[in-house]
């Protein structure tokens, strides 16, 4: 094997979270400022891995591991940004946001507009979402939650290209961002995906913001993220072989949102549906299609659609749990239906 | 000393406990269990030895790693494995799973959120006040628990109103891999009892006698009226935080060592000799333990998962009436 | 003056926050469950007098004035319920929400779900929300946040009728309600609102979860609730003068979330206008234009516009405040162009 | 005893307080304010005794009522008022008001959200010790704060770590109407240290000489790596909860008792005496400070209100570049 196949070969065997960990540790090397808080991410290296090697590396005063205190590291990263630190703040599942939502709201998202743009904020809250099972206190996705309260940027990438360029360029930002990394991807080797599983070997940035257009289409768009994605291109597959033409684009990141990319794509479909992880109502979902239909007119479109966490507690049993997270199966039904639509 | 038959039942509360959760591991080894799982598996004697003391109308708020306090509470162990277990005629449907157990008949219920358990437990400590109720409330928390903005924020509250409150701290020495002695600012949980006017309680959790015997002290004194209590119960977690934990954080050695020289049952060993329980009914009690939690194990398996056309239902009253 | 004009007198001069009071005090007395518990509530009476008077009535194990500890007594609530008590939980301003979602969401909200409805979880969750000034960390909504989240109910009524009917309904429903008073309402003498300033003497409910219509038009269809009711009424007041017929609808919450009312009306307007106070983006106004898009199809409308926060913290300085936030003449404006519109 | 010098210092500072919270009031009465208004008078040598011991790379995180700590901190009093009075040329261009002042430069900050700054000053105790620097963090908060999660997790890390950190716990026994004897389980919040490993100080907060020697006290102890220390201050609030607060909850035969017996300008007269420091000197101090703070609200009412046009800027970096 030539070097660069086996170079292309062990990306290909790396845990996703290696990826993120080696994109931390590129950023911590330039920049000395970065230090990282939470909970079990020194002597463990997180637990799904994310933050690997990195104590060992950087020492335990950049790398915390911290006591169960989301409220207390919390304010301290914005703290620690307010010293000219640029913090990440680790909140292991992004379920146990409701005992810090404080600090990340009512502080660091609107410190810098308060300040009148005299103190900035760069920080990130990385945090795990989505489900694999563990129930409802254990399984959300909540970007919905974090988009709605202005002040922060919320990204959710779909493959290692895009975790590790969206998690440079958000420890670069000088906005808050709060980078949710989903547990079944977490769960992944490079090669498990179907989108993006090559990776530069150097530093590089994502602008955040950008959506992509992960499959190309003419029948329907499709637009989603996060974990999504996979079973959107999963679902994709599916209905060409029925003759169906779907569009998948990868949102990327939930603020900025770009309903533009969208819109271009439904525009020429004229179908659209929307697929989100997070609870269906007074989220993601609709305010991306009412972005579409504000671009395109309401003549613009034949179709909007959007399947989603029908607004239940996530239940614990596996049957039940399939009936409502949007998978494979699901997703190329609500496709099929649309297909035989107007 | 302990008469024969404490002992021999504590043991045997132990051995029912340890047994449950082998059921447990064994049915996750048979893909009944889809989620995360938390075993108790080392810390058996706190929850045997709380059992004594609690009575039915006493209320019991627990955590992710919650099956000891809610058998000791009373709940039916077969509702309990079938939820565990994801079937419909578990605990709660199938919907809470490990983690979210409720039974308001034995006003037992648990949180997958750490420190959010002991709030709660605030909420039954004011309700038995308010209705001149001779109850008292258990909140239970790990050690990386008693870090947690809302264990400060009951205390305060239970120990401003001397309300009937007991904070059970199982302190293994480990949340997740964060060691205790890394994060605390104090050698125990227990020595900060002063700071809510709260009596502080430190009990060696391996030795079901003694947490026994604390464990009524600590409820007596909440009960008659002598205002919350934190007792802390040092203990070890023979296994992974989870199942699955790659434990990068212990050595395989640690953990060894750990299970040789503190596992409850193999100390109440020399107890049960004591008081005239031999090796042989020590071994038979573990062997029936162990054959009633198979023979349950099996009949939950047989039990059917939640159809999935009920997936909407019980979020509000109508859906529960429905 | 006869006996009953001046008791409809006295009704007209009674501040808002004593006619919650006393929907609250008639369900106390009612129900012996039910207790309060909350910063100020007691001996104070809260801090714009909304439990005035239930301390001395009910003694203070039934109000019970807490410290600032809103995750403990959040908690605490729930708690109380699961032992069989019917808790309302003042949160003095949602804003505070960030400290203690976990006990709203995560507990209250999840568990009757999780339970398998085996958990009845009957709590009120009472906040103050909206901007009399005071900025960023003290003035907004956030009904959306809420409402993203299933499992509760949430209630923002805009005149004392419905306060006291809706008071009622939350606390004797066996669900947990999210109660969002508007501070700006709360200043309010029964005289000074515009709809339904009357208010009957004894207990009565109203149904969660239905829209009012409380002007009636033919030109457009402005949905809205809380304060902003207020307003939209004396925009459609003055658009009717320039010959624009407003159709105002009071949604009164916004989980439940009536869409068919608005939907109807809508039908026959052609045309959709939500105003929020709450953030504009993933919230309420995105969620119900969608809903009537859906009921009406893409072609049953002509336009579909919404006025919010801009997503944008709320400034300190009146000038700010007043670009910002939707009052009269933002609406006015907005009613005035889209008439002139297709 | 303190010398002259330090004593007319002293007062002064008070004095200037004082004259600034009496500004921020007339602007109120003068409709330039349109919020809230929180002014600490009758706790002015808790301000004036902390300024002494601060050091321009110290922090201090504040609170809602945050004007003497600021002004203690050496933030410029113009921008301070001016943002205060919501104008374009205030310390946050009218964006933050008085609730929300940022100042990069003095490394001064605040929250209107109760026991939310302990947190935030964490952060900065941090970033002074992995930075090597000998600063101290200080977080301010009200009694009613010390009950907070936030409090309890900022300062378990703090005692963990031994960070140099200072929690300054301005106690007027008051939280809006709440007393704190009635909520708290301790008779001081002081005494709590021990549960953090911190050391506990407790002052007279209206006498700025005990202030002042304490305040210093806490930083050397945080300073030279003792650790994070706890200094309860107590003090009067001499005005409602906030401007407009009808204060049902106290007599106004109380306030007045208040105001006559715990002025800490007053009280400070005598020390002023003994120091040989006149009446008429120091009559003509308060005078000046008055005057001072007078003609600064002139001129503040001058400044231009933002424009409306730039509502949206500020939030984003792209938007604070532009
Ligand atoms: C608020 C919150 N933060 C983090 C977690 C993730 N988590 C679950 S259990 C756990 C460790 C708990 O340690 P401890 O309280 O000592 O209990 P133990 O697991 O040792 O029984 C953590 C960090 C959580 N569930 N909730
Ligand atoms: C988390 C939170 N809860 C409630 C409030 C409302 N509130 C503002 S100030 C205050 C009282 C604060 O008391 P204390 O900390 O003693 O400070 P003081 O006002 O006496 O200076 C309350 C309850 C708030 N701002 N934040
Ligand atoms: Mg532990
Ligand atoms: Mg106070």
């Amino acid at each position: 094997m030539s070097a660069v196949a086996e170079r292309a070969n062990d990306r290909l065997a790396m845990p996703l979270p290696a990826t993120i960990a080696e994109a931390i540790a590129l950023e911590m090397e330039r920049d000395d400022t970065i230090l990282c808080l939470g909970e079990d991410i020194g002597r463990a290296g997180g637990v799904f891995g994310t933050t690997t090697g990195l104590q060992e590396r950087f020492g335990s005063a950049r790398v915390v591991d911290t006591p169960i205190a989301e409220m207390g590291f919390a304010g301290m990263g914005v703290g620690l940004a307010q010293a000219g630190m640029r913090p990440l703040v680790e909140i292991m599942f992004v379920d146990f946001i409701g005992v810090c939502l404080e600090q990340v709201y009512n502080a660091a998202a609107k410190i810098p507009y308060m300040s009148g743009g005299r103190q900035r904020m760069p920080m990130v809250f990385k945090t795990a979402g989505g489900c694999i099972g563990s129930a409802a206190q254990h399984s959300q996705c909540l970007w919905g939650l974090f988009a709605h309260l202005p002040g922060m940027k919320v990204v959710a990438p779909c493959n290692p290209h895009d975790h590790k360029g969206l998690m440079a360029a958000a420890l670069r930002s000088d906005d808050p961002v709060v980078f949710i990394e989903h547990k079944a991807l977490l769960l992944r080797k490079g090669r498990d995906f179907r989108h993006h599983p090559d990776v530069p070997d150097g530093a590089y940035t994502l602008p955040l913001g950008e959506a992509a257009v992960v499959r190309e289409g003419s029948d329907v768009t499709l637009a989603t993220l996060s974990a999504s994605v996979e079973h959107a291109l999963a679902a994709a597959e599916e209905l060409a072989g029925e003759g169906v033409s779907v569009e998948v684009i990868d949102l990327r990141s939930v603020v900025p949102l770009d309903a533009d990319t969208v819109a271009a794509s439904a525009g020429r479909t004229g179908r659209l549906l929307v697929v989100d992880e997070d609870y269906l109502s007074f989220g993601l979902s609709a305010e991306l299609s009412l972005r579409v239909i504000d671009r395109l007119g309401l003549s613009g479109l034949r179709q909007v659609e959007r399947l989603a966490l029908p607004d239940v507690p996530i239940p614990a049993a596996l049957s039940l749990e399939k009936a409502v997270v949007p998978g494979p199966e699901l997703i190329a039904d609500r496709l099929r239906q649309m297909a035989k639509g107007v | 000393m302990t008469d024969a038959a404490t002992a021999r039942a504590r043991f045997r509360r132990m051995a029912a406990m340890r047994a449950f959760d082998e059921a447990c591991l064994e049915a996750l080894r048979r893909k009944a269990i889809h989620g995360e799982l938390h075993v108790g598996l080392g810390q058996e004697a706190i929850g045997a030895g709380m059992a004594e003391s609690l009575r039915p109308e006493d209320a019991v708020v627990s955590t992710h790693r919650n099956h000891f306090h809610g058998l000791a509470k009373g709940v039916d162990r077969r509702a309990l494995l079938a939820e565990i277990c994801e079937r419909e005629a578990g605990l709660c449907r199938g919907r809470g799973g490990h983690m979210h157990p409720f039974d308001p008949a034995t006003n037992f219920s648990a949180t997958g959120i750490v420190g959010a358990s002991i709030p709660v437990a605030l909420g039954y400590a004011h309700a038995f006040r308010l209705r001149g109720e001779a109850a008292v409330a258990v909140g239970v928390t790990g050690d990386g628990g008693s870090h947690t903005g809302g264990f400060h924020e009951a205390l305060v509250m239970a120990g401003a109103a001397n309300l009937p409150m007991v904070v059970l701290v199982e302190n293994n020495a480990l949340a997740i891999s964060v060691q205790f002695d890394d994060v605390s600012p104090t050698e125990t949980v227990s020595e900060r009892a002063a700071a809510y006017s709260a009596l502080g309680l430190h009990v060696d959790g391996t030795d079901v006698d003694a947490v026994a015997e604390t464990f009524a002290r600590a409820m007596d004194h909440a009960r008659s009226g002598g205002g919350p209590v934190i007792v802390e119960a040092t203990c070890h977690r023979f296994r992974g935080h989870f199942e699955g934990d790659p434990e990068g954080y212990r050595s395989k050695e640690e953990r060894q060592r750990v299970r040789d020289n503190f596992d409850p049952l193999r100390l109440y060993r020399h107890r049960l000799a004591a008081a005239g329980v031999g090796e042989a009914e020590a071994d038979a009690i573990l062997a029936e333990e162990k054959s009633a939690m198979k023979a349950l194990l099996a009949e939950v398996l047989e039990m059917p998962l939640p159809d999935p056309a009920g997936a909407m239902l019980y979020r509000f009253v109508e859906e529960a009436r429905a």
